[in-house]
């Protein structure tokens, strides 16, 4: 699974490096956050930003170790190789689902095989249902978690028309639903903010609820994302900025504290 | 990768059970040793998968085949219909799932039904209850009266499929005396009353996890998925490291490890 | 609230000490057991029962502590004083009402300050529920257990027609309900198997589900029964027999191990 | 008896607060306190008693004389309408309470509905959701940062409060630092997440128990019944053992207790 992830031109870092220092950033102080299965930017992103400007966030290691701060990420995100340093080990489900459905627990990243251009995901099969030519995990907690949490984030390390698709074979985990008011309309808090992708950053336009892009990595263009992408791509006002250049310290803490032996490869 | 009762799972396969339905909430290896062996017909689950290996490769083809059913829950989905049946109700309620295309999954069995509160006009999927018939979990500790004890409390899901099941099987790292327990009572997981049967597995979750005795073991995964390049290599691979040992401790030796652990298996943090 | 229980004539013991006795013997081996607030007769019945004829039997101390063995009983029987010896401490509500509503726990026992033919109790109010002539706790968790736990216990240290009443004044936790068959149409398992009192014990008529004399303690006659029931006592076919004589074997135990402090009297 | 969080009942008698509507799953003395004050006008609970010792005397007073409202649910119904609010759940269902008197006290509020499955014929009681302001909860250690420790983690009814509740406030025995936690962190009964505030408040559930640190006071629960011979009486003691003292070191002074425990409160087994 573990390969190499491209350099980004001019900004002294490489694509991994990118896509964890731009989910950082998105982290808000009062975020508090768990992790899934296959994780490892969102890890990443969690852990860079309490070293930064979120020191408050709460992270809870494979929705279980509460501040865990590992030495190293290891080659699971659900594993207990990452519960060092945590201060609580949240045995209880009951209590799990209590903080989810409470949005105690307010923020939550997903991906999928498959993502629509509402922020909706397919992790469970490619093709019918009944007769799958691939037969995916399935969507776990995905179709749980993107009911109840209000912040969710959705990232890609494959950015292509496989992947970013006009319609999913099957909707394994909520984003915006159909658009506009549908996921309101549910009863579900938020919805989701960001994509980030090894191409680009999408917001969601506030009206349709649609994907739009928010900036652009070094190198890539509009016709680019575009052609990588199977729905639609809405455009901001005015032009796509480039993406915010990592600083030396966020660099420096992601390859020597956050992780050392480049876990969030696994992903490339 | 945590915990899962992989010695009994070993033995369903060693002496050639069919047709079994899995009822599991997250899993992997375990399924995957069903699935390679022809033992599984019917998978009941959130997810399966090899985490950050990649897919599980025998459930994968058992499913594109048609030789394997997935039927497919959320998570939470699956856990309310196992707590709607260890607490006898009707339905458990849950907003997971709106809004996806599991509950369409189960509409035509009832097994799960979307509906609307009368009184708040909010939408909820109604979780009926799972019949379960036996739970098979591993523990770090078991006394011979069925008293177990997971170690730091760590039961996550298991309990719910326990609380779920007509019986009960544990396997269990260790037996120790009753007094084990007695000496400390807040942390026995499962009382007597709910465990049915007790089995000794040192290193029974290999190669999955028991935190915080042993990590999953790298090594395996690779060595597994690295053998799936052939149905031959496989084959070979599969009776050599899995089906093939007589016993569990046989097993452990054929796969380079000492049941009281310290060999190379990956510690917990 | 502790007093004196009166002599049984010619048992060599006391009234407390033939209710536990007879209490006890009702408790199969499969007995799995957990008790409530100030239900020190049940609870030395158990630790009886496990020291005589029902070793495997379960009890749950406070429904907390399983296989506890406390040296004595105290002055409640929810406090930690009762937890000595146990194997486990089941901390979680959550294991507790699915054992309960799994029927993995078996036998409850609960006694009200208004008791009706049919085995429901009152433990909220005498007089109407808004303007009460006395306040009483509440039915806590008889109300719940009462529909869930399938061989139900009830036991009364005052038998007057104060207590066992034609018509609660409210019905804080059901027995067999309206009788007949309206706890099965409830889907309830189980049902009362028998009331123990100072003066007799009672089963429940098959059919109407009424309390119905099983046995009379000695020096009480029929006669005497019916005029401490408010309700009318159903008699079974042939003469009542005297509640059976307390072994020396199960005095003993009941005086030096069980509860030698005597706590069971503070039900008198 | 065990664990109700009394140095900040006291406080609240202290000060005077009026009109409090108090939820409690199972209490005692602490509602005792507050309507021997006139402090609670409303009591939304399962059971308030003093147990073994006998009725609650001026919680029973209070209802009887109108100046208290007792919203009765079972243990169980009160918990659903916890776990519904917990979970932004329109309602949670439950067998509990069928059959008796006590969904019908909650028909014309809505807040308990008896429905019938519609798949299985089957009578439940929908609960519907409980707002609580604020969860008061006593623990034995907490840190600043707001992680609080049940020791051993007997947390039985507390915890569906806390998740209910839009803020939690935290007594505890001790504080510590953040390395206690950090050192047993399956210990850990609530997070840091979940508590808004922490006051420590060294035995701070006397005269209730505080397992295994100490047990219940049985003299001050002897003490408190006969000072309810006349109202000169209890107002003498109400003031000398329980409002009056102005700080909880004082309390414990005016009561005979030492802060460190070892003082003459009963033992837990």
């Amino acid at each position: 699974m573990s390969g190499a992830a491209p350099a980004v031109p001019g900004y002294g870092c490489t694509i991994d490096e990118l896509m964890v220092v731009t989910f950082s950033r998105a982290m808000a102080n009062d975020t508090r956050a768990f992790n899934g299965a296959v994780s490892f930017i969102p890890v990443c992103a969690y852990r860079l930003a309490r070293r930064t400007h979120a020191p408050d966030l709460v992270w809870a290691a494979s929705s279980i170790a509460v501040d865990a701060d590992p030495d190293v990420v290891g080659s699971s995100t659900l594993s207990d190789e990452l519960w060092g340093g945590a201060s609580m080990l949240a045995n209880s489900p009951f209590d799990f689902w209590a903080y989810a459905q409470g949005a105690r627990y307010n923020t939550f990243a997903f991906r999928g095989a498959q993502m629509d251009a509402y922020g909706n995901v397919n992790n469970s099969v490619i093709g019918p249902y009944d007769n799958p030519k691939i037969r995916l995990p399935g969507g776990g907690g995905m179709a749980d978690l993107g009911c109840m949490i209000p912040r969710i984030y959705l990232w890609s390390t494959t950015h292509d028309p496989r992947t970013f698709v006009d319609r999913l074979d099957f909707r394994s985990g909520v984003g915006w639903g159909d658009g506009g008011d549908h996921r309101a309309s549910l009863g579900m808090p938020g919805g989701p903010q960001l994509c980030i992708t090894n191409m680009c950053v999408f917001d969601f336009e506030p009206t349709s609820k649609r994907m739009r892009l928010a900036s652009l990595h070094p190198g890539v263009s509009v016709a680019d994302v575009q052609a990588a992408t199977g729905f639609e791509v809405l455009l901001p006002g005015g032009e796509v900025p480039a993406t915010a250049h990592p600083s030396a310290e966020e660099l420096r803490l992601l390859r020597t504290e956050v992780d050392p032996t480049g876990a969030r490869l696994r992903e490339f | 990768m945590n915990s899962a009762p992989m010695a009994f799972v070993r033995e369903l396969v060693r002496v050639g059970r069919r047709d079994l339905t899995v009822v599991a909430i997250v899993a992997g290896m375990c399924v995957d040793w069903l699935a390679a062996a022809g033992a599984v017909s019917r998978v009941v689950a959130g997810l399966i998968s090899f985490e950050g290996f990649g897919l599980a490769p025998h459930f994968r083809r058992g499913v594109e085949s048609g030789e394997v059913t997935m039927e497919e829950y959320s998570e939470h989905l699956l856990i309310c219909r196992l707590q709607a049946q260890a607490r006898r109700l009707p339905f458990v309620p849950t907003v997971a799932g709106l809004g996806t295309d599991v509950p369409a999954l189960h509409a035509e069995s009832g097994a799960l039904r979307v509906e609307t509160d009368a009184a708040t006009g909010r939408a909820y999927v109604a979780c009926t209850p799972l019949a379960v018939d036996v739970a098979v979990v591993h523990v770090h500790e078991a006394d011979v009266a069925g008293n177990a004890r997971v170690n730091p409390k760590l039961i996550w899901l298991d309990s719910e499929i326990v609380n779920a099941a007509e019986r009960t099987i544990v396997t269990a790292e260790r037996i120790v005396d009753t007094a084990s327990f007695t000496a400390e009572p807040h942390r026995t997981t499962y009382p007597r009353f709910m465990v049915d049967a007790v089995c000794e597995a040192p290193r029974g979750a290999f190669p999955t996890s028991c935190f915080p005795d042993y990590g999953h073991d790298n090594g395996f995964f690779e060595d597994y998925l690295a053998a799936c390049s052939s149905p031959e290599a496989f084959g070979d691979f599969f009776e050599r490291r899995v089906a093939g040992p007589a016993t569990w401790a046989d097993f452990l030796a054929a796969n380079d490890v000492q049941p009281a652990g310290g060999d190379g298996g990956e510690a917990g943090s």
